[in-house]
């Protein structure tokens, strides 16, 4: 177990115990640990590797979607070849891990909060306790591919309140998760963000033109997750600098330099 | 046997481990520091006199078995370091081999002025050469005997501590600037920083990083520096540290037999955070298994007959 | 749109294809190069005037995402590759880029004159500058530009066809050996052939190779190649083959975009002799997703805006 | 599919269909092809890598121990990091392969003929029609580990003449697969072998005093198994090269230089 900046992570060898495939886009990966590791709470993540070889060389950084007892599941999206590796996996294969990583997600118990994903965006909320001004769920798909993942996710969400919004209009109404969220956010609310960049400016821009408050779950490119290469390196508003891996992965929209999505 | 003696004594400071966690690759948090097994002495982030926010945009780009990092020496400048991060470091019982990369030769000489006050707390003092000398055509220091003599001829009359010139692989004729820095009076030779590399982004059709070239590290460049490191020894009467790619025991002995005193390990503690602590572990079992008391027997082997060579030696002396 | 042109036109000679099969890949078996798809060139294994043995013990090695070799040049010599290879050869319907390893001067001025008389039959001569020069102290004839301009003062006169020179990646200047080539007469240079390297055997703690060190290829390498290409593009005015470790499309399309007008893959048939087909066909949708016609207006965009550059070129013109 | 030398061979992309393992040093692979391949006989090989990743870099050689139909099947000995992870494969992944390499072993028809296998060196033989000749199989093994790999083999060749000998005396008669051999071979039989270069060596050694012909299996680092780069090149004792790849692997004892067991 180490330490880092008062987190406590774990690296361990865990094994795939199942796999369901979400579409050809996606799939949902259940993984044994070979023992119990620090706790793990909404909007932390892992870095996911392939064990003995150096190619690909660094974890994947992937949202813990669930754990439980010695389990943690994620949900992988196929967006290159790493993350393809890893949604490709069969049970009995072996994966290393470092987990948890990054502060969990405060999400604010005194005011209305909305959940908005952007497709696997999901993820790291999915474990998040539902707060006592808890409005509903906004996902938002590209296309019919996803229809496995948004039945999963509503299986996932059941009993809450859940909006669905897709570009191509075959999964909900036409639409994206921020303007599916739209006249429906009011000023004072806060909206608790997690998905592709593009969705996360526009929630932005959004928050500071409606007032209300905006955690953004940002992604970034990352060797280490603990701190040291700074390779996830983002500019605050205020000009000091902050590590995606440990000062996040969300930040506070108010907080963000006007670079974090250039 | 009694479990292998791993201890590396190079020109004036002896480790309990031979292996170093590298440049640029740990936080500088004290917690953290105190809880990695398998070292003794560990590497600082570069730190300049300046503080530097480092290069914009992209900073990482991965290859085969290879990082790029185009991390630009991010950091706060040496005295804000010496007032906030030095004190916490100073307490974990850790070796701090404190990076330093010369810039320009004036800052690096206030910079080694300042660390003078904490001489004390700073077992090595390595210099970093990859910097580009701006005053001389944006080449790297290192690239050249001239410019390792010339950064040497301040860093070395302002530092009475132990001092290692870290290489750069780019250089023109590599041993040509090992024996500068031997010259120049370094206690040792770190062989060697990242080298060059590229890559380009196939949205824009652009260079990845905004500097357009990277820094290469990670296993790939292993036989790279391994090469370096072999081709060193014999050339220099100052230890070799050696540097790049190294991911196991086996590594870290093969840089033992080809010439290296120590081992410094960056990258792979990406992959595995605490992977000095099995090296060691490692390592001794290698020795044990070939009967080998002291990992500094072995230095330089490769060129003396290998394991048989140095069983000879043994028993010779 | 119609499908891509991948047509490559560099200095003389027009190839169907950008993609050429380095030397020292391929068995130089006529059946075999008939059936290669994907490619118009090929280079031959590395011929000296002499036949050559090759080197004794280990030739391979495996690093990661490399490969490490010290082959040696084994080859049957000029004159009986002439009278019992290249009658088949010449018959496969591939143009024949044949590498030429410069051993001494004398040895080459004999070969080239010898090679003259298949002039007909052999597309490009292109020199291979690797080889250690004997009497220079044995570096390679690439490191310096004295050698290259020494090799191609015998060369040049000597070959009336097509000339490419091969760099070393090893030359203390990389890009004034490049300038040296393109003033000793080359119609391009080939950056670049292997990195070296070196790897030890821990059974018995000695150098693997007989000759301690050895040529690295591979994936690993392709950061290194490309950034050697990126910076000899406009340094040079004669084309640039870009090589090292190419296993993609993709990487192709790098090679191109930081300033080479072919690519030459070598490794990556050792994963699949068939790679270029696939190759050249992603390319032709890389180029068409970016609604690029030529590949050869993309030759060095890198330099000029990406692919935002070259479709404003495009529409300026 | 692509041709060298006369050979022709395919590369495809095969799944693991069933993995036996062998105790804790061999497995034995059974891998689906997508479609059909040239003929395979035996004494031929095949690279095997693993997709998608750079490291491994190189397929490695494994004998081919039955082809049928779209299946192939290999004995693969853990020897390193490379063939451990075939080994350690999971049915469902996949393989791919550059498949039949090297000449077809001969074995003669005329005369008495043994076949002889350090451990998983049965593997090239096990698809050799039995000659009219056939004096039996003996095999050699270190220790008890091996034990279910020789259980597995005496499936293969049930109804053969089988004698075992065990370095260390626990599988069979204490001794060697050459030391087995002993005494029971004649001058004018053919001695078919394929395992471990000291066993090798001693039975080219053996035939050389016993006039009897041995037919070796050498194994040499390989990058391309089509003859091209030069790196399985040995010398013949007329001091002319072979590549071990495309000439062989079999090789008649009387033909190798002396320096090819170094
Ligand atoms: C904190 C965090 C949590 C994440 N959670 C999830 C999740 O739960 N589910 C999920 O599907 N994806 C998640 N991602 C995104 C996921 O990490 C990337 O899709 C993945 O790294 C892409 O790797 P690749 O090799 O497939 O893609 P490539 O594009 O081939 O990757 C090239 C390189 O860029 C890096 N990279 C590319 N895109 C990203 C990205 N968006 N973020 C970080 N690095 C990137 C890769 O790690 C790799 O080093 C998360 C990212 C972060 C930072
Ligand atoms: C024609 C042929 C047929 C073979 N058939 C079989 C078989 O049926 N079953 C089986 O278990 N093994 C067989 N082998 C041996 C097998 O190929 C090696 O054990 C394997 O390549 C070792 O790889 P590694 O990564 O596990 O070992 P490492 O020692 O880590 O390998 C390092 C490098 O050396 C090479 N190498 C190491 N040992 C050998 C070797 N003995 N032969 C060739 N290359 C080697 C590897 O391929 C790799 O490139 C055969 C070899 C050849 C040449
Ligand atoms: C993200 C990153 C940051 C680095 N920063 C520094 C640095 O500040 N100073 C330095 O001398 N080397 C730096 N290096 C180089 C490493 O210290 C080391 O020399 C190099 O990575 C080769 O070793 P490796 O392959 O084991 O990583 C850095 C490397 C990486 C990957
Ligand atoms: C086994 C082998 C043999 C080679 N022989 C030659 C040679 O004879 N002449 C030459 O110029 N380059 C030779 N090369 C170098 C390649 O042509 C090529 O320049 C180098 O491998 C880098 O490209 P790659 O990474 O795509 O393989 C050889 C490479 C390998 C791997
Ligand atoms: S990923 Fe290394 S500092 Fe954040
Ligand atoms: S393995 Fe390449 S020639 Fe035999």
């Amino acid at each position: 177990m180490s330490v880092c900046g008062g987190h406590v992570f774990s690296e361990v060898r865990g094994t795939l115990v199942s796999r369901i495939s979400l579409g050809t886009g996606a799939a949902w990966l259940e993984i044994r640990l070979p023992g119990p590791i620090p706790p793990v709470r909404a909007g932390q993540f892992a870095l996911l590797s392939l064990p003995e070889v150096c190619d690909p060389l660094l974890g994947r950084p992937l949202a813990v979607a669930r754990a439980q007892e010695d389990r943690v599941s994620f949900l992988c999206r196929r967006a290159g070849r790493g993350s393809g590796l890893l949604a490709d996996l069969i049970p009995g294969q072996s994966v290393d891990l470092r987990l948890p990583l990054g502060r969990p997600v405060e999400v604010p118990q005194d005011r209305p909060v909305w959940f908005l994903g952007g497709s696997v965006g999901a993820a790291p909320l999915l474990m998040a306790p539902v707060p006592p001004g808890f409005r509903g769920w906004v996902l938002g798909f590209r296309d019919a591919s996803w229809g496995p993942a948004l039945e999963h996710l509503r299986g996932l969400l059941a009993g809450l309140p859940l909006t669905v919004a897709c570009d191509d209009g075959s999964l909900g109404p036409k639409g994206n998760a921020v303007s599916a969220l739209g006249e429906r956010v009011r000023p004072g609310d806060c909206v608790v963000a997690c998905g592709p960049e593009g969705m996360l400016q526009a929630l932005r821009d959004l928050s500071r033109a409606g007032g209300f408050q905006a955690i953004l779950g940002l992604e970034r490119r990352m060797a280490c997750g603990f701190g040291g290469c700074l390779g996830c390196r983002i500019t605050r508003r205020d000009g000091t600098s902050a590590r995606v891996c440990v000062d996040g992965p969300f930040f506070d929209g108010e907080e963000l330099g006007d670079d974090v999505f250039a | 046997m009694s479990s292998p003696d791993l201890r590396a004594t190079l020109g004036g400071v002896t480790l309990d481990s031979p292996l170093i966690p590298a440049s640029g690759i740990l936080p500088m948090d004290p917690v953290l520091w105190m809880g990695l097994e398998g070292c003794d002495g560990v590497c600082t982030k570069g730190l300049t006199w300046r503080p530097r926010a480092g290069n914009p945009g992209v900073r990482l780009e991965e290859t085969p078995g290879g990082l790029l990092n185009s991390i630009g020496l991010e950091n706060p400048g040496v005295q804000a370091w010496m007032r906030e991060t030095l004190p916490g470091l100073a307490g974990t019982g850790k070796r701090i081999v404190l990076n330093l990369a010369c810039e320009d030769l004036d800052s690096l000489g206030r910079a080694v002025e300042a660390l003078g006050g904490a001489s004390d707390r700073i077992a090595v003092l390595e210099l970093n050469l990859s910097c580009p000398n701006v005053d001389g055509g944006g080449a790297a220091w290192g690239e050249a005997p001239e410019g390792v003599r010339a950064a040497l001829g301040i860093a070395r009359p302002g530092w009475k501590g132990i001092l290692w010139v870290k290489l750069t692989p780019q250089a023109g004729d590599f041993v040509a600037t090992a024996r500068a820095a031997e010259a120049g009076g370094a206690d040792g030779v770190v062989v060697a920083n990242t080298w060059l590399g590229a890559a380009l982004d196939l949205q824009t059709g652009l260079p990845r990083f905004a500097r357009s070239v990277a820094g290469l590290s990670g296993p790939a460049v292993f036989p790279l520096s391994l090469r370096l490191v072999f081709q060193t020894y014999g050339r220099v009467g100052i230890p070799i540290v050696g540097c790049g790619g190294v991911r196991s025991a086996e590594d870290a002995l093969c840089m033992v037999l080809a010439g290296a005193s120590a081992v410094e390990v960056g990258t792979w503690h990406f992959r595995k955070l605490d992977c000095l602590a099995g090296m060691c572990r490692d390592l001794q079992a290698l020795l044990q298994a070939r009967g080998v008391a002291s990992l500094a027997e072995l230095v330089g082997a490769a060129h003396r007959g290998g394991f048989a060579g140095a069983r000879k030696e043994r028993s010779g002396a």
